[in-house]
């Protein structure tokens, strides 16, 4: 398969890096579409810009130990910034390119970062306007030059004038490079990872090459895959997920990475590249597949027949093919014709044709979503996982995927579960420790290696697979004493296709309420159906009919709620419709766009009583901030509605299906 | 805007008048515009000002006076004679080729800079190949410039007004001018597109070191942008200067708030 | 449907800028020369090959040419005619002149003297437009079509005033005269015509090609980015003309034999070329072979259900074909105003998008 | 001298003929911006239509030209209804398409209808030469000069149709504006029919002129091609204009037939009216009547 899989000295990305350029010297390392066409650098060339780079860092003053902030979009000479600085023993700290000056200016401090490399202008402002703020900052090396001819400051430098010093510097010490690459270990630090944490300062995680290799390379073995895989690199490249699949895994495998050419060419830049190992959060999954059924509304009567005959067929036999089960010869040929009309077109528009696999992580996926890309024959997998480790804790074997599990341990890993139902784990890629924060580091990870995830689950005895309920700090209880799992329950909301984003309140309470957050393209098409006329987010989220709509998505969950004895009690008395999108600008959402229970609490404290009264309405004045980071005030009258809720059935909650 | 230093004067509009039978469109204009300045021109509607760039590349023949450019004098020329040399411009109207793609567009502002027969390229081979694509490079970078790589290939006809005003940018800045006129660029925008065209103009004028010479009914975006001001009404001049200059100027003021004409 | 494009990504401008960048639109042009050069003469009978492929070739590329000035230019012309006459005394000139060039030097040489022919008559489009230079260009038609008829030297002074194609070779095979056979005359134009489809194509995604599109769509924005109308309606009237040129030397030499200039290309030629365009898509080399298609079949199909289907009286099914033919041609502007390569075009969309419908 | 005097005159008489059939392009392009290729072909159509009410029916004349101009008047509304009103806002060349098309439909129409062979068209309209001028040594055919006092009185009906009738100005308001002739109070498509009715009419006019002349055959439908040069002489939208031209073409044509003619092997009169309009639309591309343009952008 893949010579440097076995190479045991091969511990360092460096040293990958240099191996891949003598190995596989004219196969593509990473490609970015730029200027309309795809460019692409072979491992021989990324090694030479690599080299290039790393000689002018070094010339600059980055040493073993230094951090080197990267901020921008996926391009490949960031990508290139990581190895770079990982030749010189120093540490890269990719941070959050939208986020705004002032969270970068803790991270920035705290990771005492001496060069930025960062992607443009945009960027460059940010910094400068926070530089007072964190003098360690020595050296700013920018990408894009666009704007910034007529910046005028000795520390601000050109990535090409970098690489130019670099060449220099080689040539009066030709071995340079080689002896750096020589004096990296796996023990060696190989990046730090900020975690945008629900509470608190994020903390940095700190990861060995070690970690991050080897964690990698279990991955590669256990999915079987090669140099030849194509992989799009369009999530944030300071999550943990984009350096394991488009950076560790990579330089393990040898395989090629596309970098898209901007935010707004993704869905096509994933059509031209064509993935053959796809990873998104479930909320890309979730987007695709709202999209694909809104488009279908507006085709012709007979296509859409045509569509839901065969998704319907898809649905019945489409699983049971992927898992290699037997169907009779009729459904077989059926679903055959059907991937010729329906499932083939469509995997092709997505862009998922050639994936042989895909992974979701990261919050718990729809099932009905979830089968509905494995019906289609995309071998779309569940994976759970944590930066603490370089990702992987457990994932799903093929032949044994479930929409409502994670899989179980990944190779290496050790998982249990302690008296208060929270999971632990041990593996190789455990992390080193958290940067300057022994206290967290200590509560988090054991003497002997077991890291705590926070999370709360079972091994499910029927299969052996990990299954997660909630976070273990968010699982409550009512007053009556009711299990209360929030994140459980706004899950199942968040299945339907009209909502969004939901919050549950209830922990101490008498009873569960919820906001609900409905998605704005969904409801907004279903009101166009059904002649409602509105006039953006705030109008559409008033409507009563959009109201019982959403009454009607909290029944069902009511009603599937009363079927568990643990959770029954716990079902959505009363819910609201929230007046504004929650967003990360404003704080309600991290910038992995989870949900800041507290902080909404806090902030939207008024609605939360009002819930908790008979009111049927509530008046609200927030204070939002706008793209441009200008802050404004929004005002609304809530309108509170009901929901049923139904007698718990006597079906005890392992019966039902 | 402090006022910036700039080169050597570009153009030089002396005197021109400008009529269509009795009708007097411009009357004895003069301005000059330096290297590397943005120079606008305003007044209120029917001041002259689009005529006034359409005597600058050519379009209109003025009566009298003469235009300066590069150190030639001359009355007239014609208006692909005054692309050739350097002048582009975009229109109040917005005149894309309809028919055609984004990148087609802007592949024909760089007409001047090809050159290759018509049996090359009947042939699609060798010279007419390589210049084909060497273009389409300098295209794509005018398309990454703007940021309007999203609809490459989409037909014109079909695009928002906001993105027709930028390809229309795009075309004009692909025939690498060292005059830019821009009629009206924000006409019609609301205020995140004037924003978004405020800052291309900008940049255009900084990335390049294009001079600019700009029409624009948006006093504030006027005020922001300009180096220099020169103000039409009804033909006349009214007043030529910087920006707070001609914002202090009681005459302006007049035209502007409505005093009725003699 | 058919089209599977993931995966299909570009890493350079060539790949980007290929006349069909989709592999799947490759392998359909694959087939269809495949099936132009190997199936067609293998399974058409020499009726079908003489009544209706060979008329059809030689249609479409006078539609490819007039589509040049009138699609991609946007000059309307009605001298298509006059033009595919200059292209049949040329040839006839040069066969009887000059045998020994060869027979396909002799059809490029009349396109190109229908090109300067063309040229003279396209400088009044540097002061007209529209109509008045639609109405301009039919002084053209008249005026060749009376030089031919008038001027001896062009029939070489025989009494009827006809022309006659003396019998040519290529590569020893007669393409010309009452001997040669149909298949042989199906490869001569059936190539001809594909090669020059293909130098069509070169053109129009071309600096030639979009600066006739400026021209057509912003003439006055065109001139201002500096496109000189002189130098793109000229070559566009040039290109076109060369065009129809060879196509009337075709026409003459190879399909008719012998022809009399006002039966032959009188101004009823000049309409139904600019049906063609019309009908098959402006501005599109797939619409003019459409195009020609549809009208070169049409009257023959028309002929065929009322003669043969019903018993039609000819002389009452000749009035019958001609109003059916104009019905359908409104009927059909009505209905798809862009034409069959729209038609096309909306399909192929459709297909690329499929099962979504936008 | 007499003899330039009696070719020029004849040129006169002759121009009149094609202002007429001139007269009914103008109005229909002014009226609609659509160039109607088939008024030569209406013209045709017509003039059968009247021969075969008077020979197949035996209608006296006055009955039969009634009985033609409702049929004119029919066919305007019929172009209209099936046509016209799905081709709103196309562009000007696949109207004009349109009309070739129609003008292949009325051609079959005609023939199939009345037959294909030639009639002889009597309405009583004097033949021969005019006797006052054949004295001073003159040839003038009576025919032509009864042609050119119909065709003046018709320009004269039109002008006061135009400027005194509401539906006249509303007509000449549609030319301008599409709006402004919707708040004049009359729907687009009962202009359209109005106006391709009198247009049918100036068809018939012309067609009786033509017919009684050579005789009622299919070459009657290309003297819409006698026209066209007029029209770009005249300017397309200018009833002026279209007189004038024709009078100019007319003159022209027969002066170059007769003095040109023989050094050339004649039958000039095929294009030479083309190139006369030519030559002169190059001096003044706006034609004879039309404004200098300025273009804006």
């Amino acid at each position: 398969m893949n010579a440097s899989l076995n190479e045991e000295t091969l511990d360092t990305f460096p040293k990958l890096l240099l191996s891949h350029a003598r190995l596989r010297p004219d196969h593509d390392a990473i490609r970015e579409k730029d200027l309309g066409i795809w460019q692409s650098w072979t491992w021989s060339q990324a090694e030479s810009e690599v080299r290039a780079l790393a000689c002018g860092l070094a010339s600059l003053g980055l040493k073993r130990g230094d951090k080197l902030a990267i901020i921008g979009d996926n391009r490949p000479r960031l990508y290139w910034g990581m190895t770079a600085a990982q030749t010189l023993g120093a540490i890269p700290v990719p941070l959050y390119q939208d986020s705004v000056a002032e969270e970068m200016s803790y991270v920035l401090d705290n990771a005492d970062v001496k060069i930025a490399l960062v992607q443009n202008q945009e960027q460059v402002d940010k910094i400068l306007e926070l530089k007072e703020r964190c003098p360690k900052i020595e050296h700013i090396i920018f990408d894009e030059i666009r704007g910034l001819r007529d910046y005028d400051h000795a520390f601000l430098h050109n990535f090409e004038d970098v690489q130019q010093k670099g060449r220099e510097l080689e040539q009066n010490d030709p071995d340079f490079y080689q002896q750096q690459v020589d004096s990296t270990n796996g023990e060696d630090i190989a990046i730090m990872l900020y975690t945008s944490g629900t509470t608190g300062n994020p903390k940095g995680v700190v990861l060995t090459n070690d970690n991050c290799i080897i964690t990698a390379r279990n991955g590669i073995i256990r999915e079987g895959l090669t140099d030849k895989e194509e992989v799009l690199a369009y999530l944030p490249m300071a999550w943990v997920g984009d350096n394991l699949f488009s950076y560790a895994q990579s330089y393990v495998a040898g395989f090629c990475v596309s970098c898209p050419e901007s935010a707004s060419t993704i869905a096509n830049d994933l059509r031209e590249i064509g993935p053959t190992y796809y990873f998104a959060p479930p909320r890309v999954y979730e987007n695709m597949l709202t999209q694909v059924m809104i488009r279908m509304e507006d085709a012709a009567k007979i296509k859409r027949h045509v569509f839901h005959f065969f998704m319907k067929h898809a649905s019945k036999v489409g699983v049971k093919i992927l898992n290699g089960e037997s169907v009779s010869l009729k459904d077989s040929l059926i679903y055959k014709l059907g991937n010729i009309f329906v499932y083939g077109p469509l995997k092709d528009v997505l862009g998922l044709s050639r994936t042989k696999l895909a992974y979701t992580a990261g919050e718990a996926i729809g099932p009905e979503i979830f089968d509905f890309y494995r019906s289609l024959g995309i071998n779309i997998k569940q994976l759970y996982g944590q930066t603490e480790c370089m990702v992987f804790i457990c994932s799903q074997p093929d032949g044994e995927v479930y929409a409502d599990t994670v899989g179980t341990p990944s190779p290496d890993v050790e998982i249990k579960i302690n008296d208060d139902g929270e999971i632990l784990y041990r593996s190789p890629g455990v992390f080193h420790s958290y940067y300057k924060n022994p206290e967290s580091t200590a509560s988090t990870k054991t003497e002997d290696g077991w890291v705590y995830t926070g999370d709360a689950g079972y091994i499910d005895d029927k299969n052996g697979h990990l299954k997660i309920i909630d976070r273990a700090n968010d699982v409550g209880k009512l007053k009556d004493g009711t299990m209360f799992a929030p994140k459980y329950i706004e899950n199942k909301l968040k299945f339907f296709s009209y909502i969004q984003e939901a919050v549950l309140y209830g922990n101490g309470r008498d009873y569960s309420t919820a906001f609900i957050n409905i998605d704005l393209d969904a409801v907004g098409n279903w009101a166009e159906r059904n002649n409602l006329a509105y006039s953006g987010y705030i109008d559409l989220a008033g409507l009563p009919e959009v109201y019982q709509l959403l009454k009607e998505c909290i029944d069902k969950v009511n009603v599937d709620l009363s079927q568990d004895s643990r959770l029954g009690n716990s079902q959505i008395r009363r819910f609201l419709i929230l007046h504004k999108e929650l967003d990360a600008d404003d704080g309600e959402l991290t910038r992995t766009r989870k949900v800041r229970r507290n902080f909404v609490a806090e902030r939207y404290e008024t609605l939360i009583n009002a819930l908790y009264s008979d009111a049927e309405e509530c008046h609200v004045n927030t204070q939002v901030t706008f793209e441009d980071g200008r802050t404004g005030m929004l005002e609304a009258d809530i309108r509170l509605c009901n929901a049923e809720c139904y007698p718990l059935s006597s079906s005890p909650q392992e019966d039902a299906a | 805007m402090s006022a910036r230093q700039f080169g050597d004067t570009i153009l030089e509009v002396n005197n021109i008048s400008l009529s269509f039978g009795v009708m007097k469109v411009l009357d004895n204009i003069s301005f000059d515009i330096k290297k590397g300045e943005i120079r606008s021109i305003i007044g209120p509607n029917g001041a002259g000002k689009s005529s006034m760039l359409n005597v600058i590349n050519g379009f209109y023949h003025p009566q009298e006076g003469t235009i300066t450019f590069k150190g030639e004098t001359r009355k007239a020329m014609a208006p692909h004679v005054a692309a050739s040399h350097g002048i582009a411009r975009t229109f109040q109207n917005i005149a894309l080729f309809k028919g055609m793609s984004t990148l087609d567009n802007i592949m024909t502002g760089r007409n001047l800079k090809m050159k290759t027969n018509i049996f090359w390229q009947a042939l699609h081979l060798g010279p007419a190949r390589k210049e084909e694509l060497e273009n389409r490079e300098a295209a794509e970078r005018i398309i990454d410039f703007l940021d309007i790589q999203a609809i490459r290939k989409k037909p014109v006809g079909k695009l928002p007004y906001g993105l027709q005003k930028r390809v229309e940018l795009g075309r004009a800045l692909a025939a690498e001018p060292e005059l830019l006129l821009l009629d009206e660029p924000m006409a019609g925008m609301n205020s995140e597109e004037k924003e978004d065209m405020s800052r291309f103009i900008i940049d255009v004028n900084d990335e390049f070191g294009t001079t600019i010479a700009l029409i624009e009914h948006d006093m504030g975006v006027v005020m922001d942008l300009s180096d220099r001001v020169v103000v039409l009404d009804y033909g006349k001049q009214l007043a030529d200067g910087f920006p707070e200059e001609v914002r202090a100027n009681q005459k302006v003021i007049d035209a502007y708030l409505g005093v009725p004409h003699e | 449907m058919i089209y599977r494009e993931t995966g299909q990504f570009k890493a350079n401008y060539a790949d980007d800028q290929a006349l069909f960048p989709i592999a799947q639109d490759r392998y359909v042009i694959y087939a269809v020369l495949f099936a132009t050069f190997a199936v067609v003469p293998m399974i058409l009978n020499q009726y079908w090959l003489n009544a209706i492929i060979l008329p059809f070739l030689i249609y479409s590329l006078a539609a490819l040419g007039l589509n040049v000035l009138t699609g991609y230019c946007g000059q309307v012309s009605l001298g298509t005619g006059g033009f595919m006459a200059v292209g049949a005394f040329s040839i006839y000139k040069l066969m009887v002149a000059v045998p020994e060039l060869g027979f396909i030097t002799l059809v490029i040489l009349s396109g190109i003297i229908t090109a300067a022919v063309g040229a003279l008559f396209g400088l009044p489009s540097l002061r007209i437009k529209g109509f008045y230079l639609a109405v301009a260009t039919l002084a053209s038609q008249f005026f060749l079509i009376w030089l031919f008829n008038k001027v001896g030297w062009f029939f070489n002074y025989n009494a009827t005033g006809m022309i006659t194609s003396p019998p040519m070779t290529i590569f020893g095979v007669l393409v010309t005269g009452p001997e040669a056979t149909v298949t042989a005359k199906y490869f001569l134009v059936a190539s001809i015509v594909a090669v020059f489809a293909l130098v069509a194509k070169n053109l129009a995604r071309g600096r030639f090609g979009r600066n006739w599109m400026a021209i057509r769509d912003m003439d006055i924005a065109a001139e201002l980015i500096g496109v000189r109308p002189l130098i793109a309606k000229l070559s566009a009237f040039a290109v076109s003309s060369f065009y129809i040129g060879m196509a009337g030397a075709l026409y003459f030499a190879v399909w008719l034999g012998s022809a009399e200039p006002t039966e032959a290309f009188d101004i009823n030629q000049s309409f139904l070329v600019l049906f063609m365009i019309i009908i098959g898509g402006l501005g599109s080399v797939l619409g003019s072979f459409l195009g020609a298609g549809f009208l070169v079949l049409m009257p023959i199909l028309l002929k065929n259900i009322l003669v043969d289907g019903f018993g039609t009286d000819s002389a009452l099914a000749a009035h019958i074909e001609i109003m059916t033919v104009g019905a359908l041609i409104i009927i059909f502007l009505i209905v798809e105003p862009h034409g069959l390569a729209r038609l096309w075009r909306i399909a192929k969309e459709k297909l690329r998008l499929w099962p979504f419908p936008y | 001298m007499l003899f330039f005097i009696e070719v020029t005159l004849s040129g006169l008489m002759a121009g009149v003929m094609y202002s007429l059939v001139a007269l009914g392009f103008v109005l229909i392009f002014k009226a609609s911006g659509i160039f109607n290729f088939a008024q030569g072909v209406m013209a045709l159509f017509a003039a059968l239509t009247l021969v075969g009410f008077m020979d197949e029916f035996g209608m006296p004349v006055w009955l039969a030209i009634i009985g033609t101009i409702a049929v004119m008047i029919a066919l305007a509304w019929v172009i209209e209804r099936v046509m016209l009103r799905h081709l709103v806002n196309q562009e000007p060349i696949i109207l004009f398409m349109a009309t070739i098309g129609l003008a292949y439909v009325l051609e079959g129409l005609g023939d199939i209808l009345w037959g294909s062979d030639v009639k002889v068209l009597d309405i009583g309209i004097p033949q021969g030469a005019w006797d006052w001028l054949w004295d001073q040594g003159i040839y003038v055919e009576k025919l032509e000069l009864f042609a050119a006092a119909t065709a003046a009185i018709l320009v004269i009906f039109l002008a006061i149709f135009f400027q005194k009738t509401r539906t006249g100005r509303a007509l000449r308001a549609v030319a301008d504006d599409h709006q402004a002739a919707l708040s004049v109070g009359i729907s687009l498509h009962t202009i359209w029919v109005i106006v391709w009715s009198v247009s049918g009419i100036v068809a018939l006019v012309a067609g009786i002129m033509w017919g009684s002349k050579s005789g009622v055959q299919f070459s009657l439908s290309l003297i819409a091609l006698k026209a066209l040069p007029v029209l770009i002489l005249g300017g397309f939208t200018s009833v002026p204009g279209a007189i004038i031209g024709g009078m100019i073409i007319g003159v022209g044509e027969k002066l170059a037939e007769v003095y040109l003619g023989p050094f050339v092997g004649g039958a000039i009169e095929n294009w030479f009216a083309y190139m006369l309009a030519l030559a002169f639309l190059l001096f003044r591309p706006q034609g004879l009547f039309g404004e200098r343009i300025i273009e804006r952008v």
